[in-house]
């Protein structure tokens, strides 16, 4: 076996978040609030966050605003790739980091493909302000699958060769069936999943569209679960598609209906990317990174955050006609009526 | 067909990625020219070709777009499947995935790719000169895949004896079986291909070997812009440029605004 | 209410294990008589527990009528979660079940359960004097649920200081943290309901201690038919028989066929 | 580690499953052919054949069938919980060994919940005429999915303690994580897979309704595999219900539409269980187990399997009556519009 320093856990061990369960209420209740209420109540300090979506599509944009409104202290994220959601996150560090703080991250890409790089990362990165943790994209999904499981570790025929193993608690042990060497990756138990959805019932069934991401792994691996949804449907709607519930109600803890949620990332049947508003945010940001004049970041978020009381205030400042225009770019993607 | 005058660094790299991909086999699409690449390749000589993206996507027909993204919805619409990154993986561990076409910021002679830092690895890991995206699905898809085709712009510094961080594992070491051996499947790097021509790995040493130079290369000077000693095929031949018509449907039918491929 | 004067053995069973089950929890439901325990409790003081079924159904309102199986069409109807046996298990292993509802055809002291063979284990494996059907998922359901409610009907063989083969862990040896030790979670048995009575577990031994008898049977009937030594709690109660309104519920509601509940 | 004989595969070894993918055909190409053709193409003497449903949901039946009439020789069965399309097999083998023998069962379960013990478990396992090893339902599925996930092996939670463990190749180490007992499984992959849906297109891609069962593990895990549907669609009517593909064509090497192809078992939303035939070929079997005397179980195996061409000649003689019957009990269920 590799030798690695002593294992350690972030956000709850195996056997922590198997307790954590026990005496947790399952029951089918009304899970609606306010995201204020939901933040207010399920994120701490020092918590272990799990970010769904997937790079632009669906991230929990909304919830990260309502974040970094709140301000939290010395957070864990944990991601496969991240986009919008991280950069909001990191920029709030970058602006004020004793209003907002990441401690770590564990994750595999952060970054925005064709919507060019997080300026965010390198800036935190390069100054050496968050400890990071590497890991590939199936290490980081199969990791809040394990958990979502109840395992404390899960094999995978990822990276066991490079360093992206020797960058963080992967084993490496011969399997015992072949002989062979096999990687082993530590189950991740998030203390609180943060995850955007296309649709769910008020008590925290919710529909997915186009990419699964790994929302139903960091949501069931998850201690709480902050659900923001598209649109809130009956039960009755929502089990009259069974075979469409990618998260059952046991997994999630609070739900807020949040249209455009995952604004200005995408979300399939609902709207597309709105590539303008996240290059003005990293050009801002860039700035910031070239100069450390934060002033031009520090307007965007006095304007878009912090200068309004919820979500639906950002919306207002982003006006109808763009949002309209990102409703109609993904409607030619899938090609429905209404 | 007539050759076009008039084509880019990155449109050469599209047109030679298409024409590497067979049709009808399954291909695990990493982002950026790799999706350019295998658009064109539907468009043209593989029209069964079988895209799968790590987000979740199997086997759409592309026929709503380019994707931005290999989550994007555009993936999504006529797909075979539609699950999750978990998903993904899975079936490429498995052995589904006969091609696996990827990018990387640095290259070494066995075809491993960095896509995570400049700096100093192990020591200066939490304090890296230049921090990239990191590893994304890459070093998946080059552990599992069973062939993989490496994109990189070509570059000395990029074209390096040693990476500053082993982020995909390619024929590691070169020694015989090698990934075999550190416990992975599939064959590993199998074609790469760079601003200035198509490499292969040779058989027993698994060294970068060039196969064909790009317009206006030779040996020397893609040798001289390479910051380790390639091999040459017994016989290195000249890659046809790309024709007007391969042009016009990067630029018009594929990616009409730039998405990936930039004029300029 | 009116104390039913003709109820049977199997009815009085179910009867209490439904009052074992507590509103608003889980329930990984077993085959058999804990269907139709779940669905008595359901239509009386339980109205919101919530059903797992190992096939993948999650939370129906089993409305329809009374599952023959596990994976019976009726439990999907209406169901918050349709997937199949390894999501029912994985959710299971997490956590998410506070009850799992079993049947054996052995029990020892400690209420480990034996569904597989009679006969010779290891030596007579593969030859057993009797096959029985094997574990399904009432081994996964012992091991992971948080807390597991046994059936067996009461005879001296069935209640035996030895299993034959050992299916469904309970608290194994009875030693301290045994089950925890061996790898499990939960906290194992917590109610075995038979045709003589309730039973617990005793905190510290771990021994299946008499809580309650059913009519006509004393302490000294049920040791007599028992073949271990039994605990018997500090205050020995006598379980109400059923009332005619629950015997109707099962006879008319739940059970009109005569699908798990025989009538003899 | 529990001290084990040393490890051997039935099917495929991770690696030869691998191998056997590489150069597999994975084109999207038309896959239907009649059931005749795929049981003589994919199945062979000495394979292990995995099989899909559960209990007597959505089982293969008329494959099994089809099997019987062709004959085959010294088959490992593995399933979790099997039902009717493993008593076809076990019966068939009790009738003339030398026409069709199963050598080995690697399985949770082979009853009928409700409807009773499989009699042809019992004479077979009690005359020791097949090698056993027991698992749990846990385990099976879990053994299917490894395969599918291309791992050599997954840890479960299952029946770690007790004699299930001691019956098979579970491998029971210390957590490299926790430093807890934890059981490993190894995969399962199957020389064929046999599997009934309720939908698939030419291609192969499946539709399942209700339970998922572990359909979709045991194809993807199979070096190849057969399916049966309902209903044969277009690939514009499946990939219009994208979240409802439970299996993709690259899992699938033949596509039969056979209508009732899992009766007498129940398949949902077409059809519910028809428990007195069932009922009958207990009755039929339980004879021969208590006198040795065959003749009633020749007589059912002469009129429906060998006396017929295919599966429509065995739904001629159940009758529209009875096949109405079942789909009248299941649209009760479904409470649905056809």
């Amino acid at each position: 076996m590799k030798d690695t320093p002593e294992m350690f856990w972030t956000g709850l061990s195996p056997d922590e978040a198997r307790k954590a369960l026990v005496n947790k209420d399952k029951s089918m209740r009304d899970k609606t609030m306010s995201l204020k209420e939901a933040v207010d109540t399920f994120i701490h300090d020092g918590d272990n966050v799990g970010i769904g979506g997937f790079v632009d599509i669906r991230q929990p944009v909304a919830t990260t605003h309502e974040m970094v409104r709140h301000g939290f202290k010395d957070l864990t994220l944990s991601f496969q790739s991240g986009g919008m959601a991280i950069d909001y996150l990191g920029a709030a560090m970058m602006l004020n980091p004793d209003h907002f703080s990441i401690k770590r991250l564990e994750l595999a890409y952060w970054a925005h493909e064709a919507f060019g790089l997080a300026p965010m990362f390198r800036y935190l990165a390069e100054r050496s302000l968050i400890e990071l943790e590497d890991w590939s994209n199936a290490n980081m999904s199969a990791r809040f699958k394990a958990g979502a499981m109840g395992l404390p570790f899960i094999p995978t025929r990822g990276p066991i060769a490079g360093d992206v193993a020797k960058s963080n608690r992967t084993k490496i042990i011969d399997c015992p069936f072949t002989n062979r060497p096999i990687a082993l990756l530590p189950a991740c138990h998030p203390d609180v999943a943060i995850i955007h959805v296309n649709a769910a019932d008020k008590y925290g069934n919710c529909i997915v569209r186009g990419s699964d991401c790994t929302c139903a792994e960091i949501s069931m691996a998850s201690a709480h679960t902050i659900v923001t949804c598209e649109q809130l449907l009956s039960h009755e709607t929502i089990t009259s598609l069974p075979k469409d519930i990618a998260i059952p109600f046991l997994g999630v803890d609070a739900v807020i209906e949040v249209p455009y949620g995952a604004y200005p990332g995408a979300c399939r049947r609902s709207y597309y990317y709105s590539k303008e508003h996240i290059a003005d945010l990293h050009r801002r940001t860039s700035l910031m990174c070239k100069t450390e004049n934060k002033d031009e970041l520090q307007a965007y978020f006095d304007e878009y955050i912090f200068g309004v009381d919820d979500f639906s205030g950002f919306l207002e400042k982003i006006g109808v006609a763009e949002l309209l225009k990102a409703k109609k770019l993904e409607a030619a993607n899938c090609e429905r009526l209404v | 067909m007539t050759v076009s005058k008039d084509y880019t660094a990155q449109e050469i790299i599209i047109v030679a990625g298409a024409k590497v991909l067979e049709d009808k086999k399954v291909v695990f699409v990493g982002t950026g020219l790799p999706m350019v690449a295998s658009l064109l390749a539907k468009m043209t000589h593989a029209p069964s070709l079988i895209p799968v993206f790590e987000a979740g996507a199997v086997g759409p027909d592309l026929a709503v777009g380019l994707p931005v993204s290999v989550g994007d919805s555009k993936t999504f619409t006529s797909a075979s499947f539609v699950k999750g990154l978990n998903s993904a993986f899975e079936m490429t561990q498995r052995g589904f995935a006969d091609y696996g076409f990827i990018g990387g910021a640095e290259v070494d002679m066995y075809g491993n790719l960095n896509s995570t830092m400049i700096g100093d690895f192990p020591d200066g890991y939490q304090k890296p000169k230049i921090r990239l995206p990191g590893s994304g699905g890459a070093s998946d898809m080059a552990a599992s895949c069973e062939k993989t085709i490496l994109i990189v712009p070509h570059d000395k510094r990029k074209f390096s004896a040693k990476l500053q961080y082993l982020t995909s594992p390619g024929h590691l070491d070169g020694s015989k079986d090698a990934r075999w051996k550190a416990g992975m499947q599939g064959s590993g790097p199998y074609r790469l291909i760079s601003t200035k021509g198509i490499f292969d790995f040779e058989e027993e040493s698994h060294r970068m070997r060039l196969l064909q130079t790009f317009p206006g290369e030779t040996k020397e000077s893609i040798q001289a812009e390479t910051g380790f000693e390639l091999l040459f095929a017994d016989n290195v031949t000249a890659f046809a440029p790309p024709t007007e018509e391969e042009v016009r449907l990067i630029r018009e039918e594929i990616d009409p605004t730039g998405i990936f491929v930039k004029r300029a």
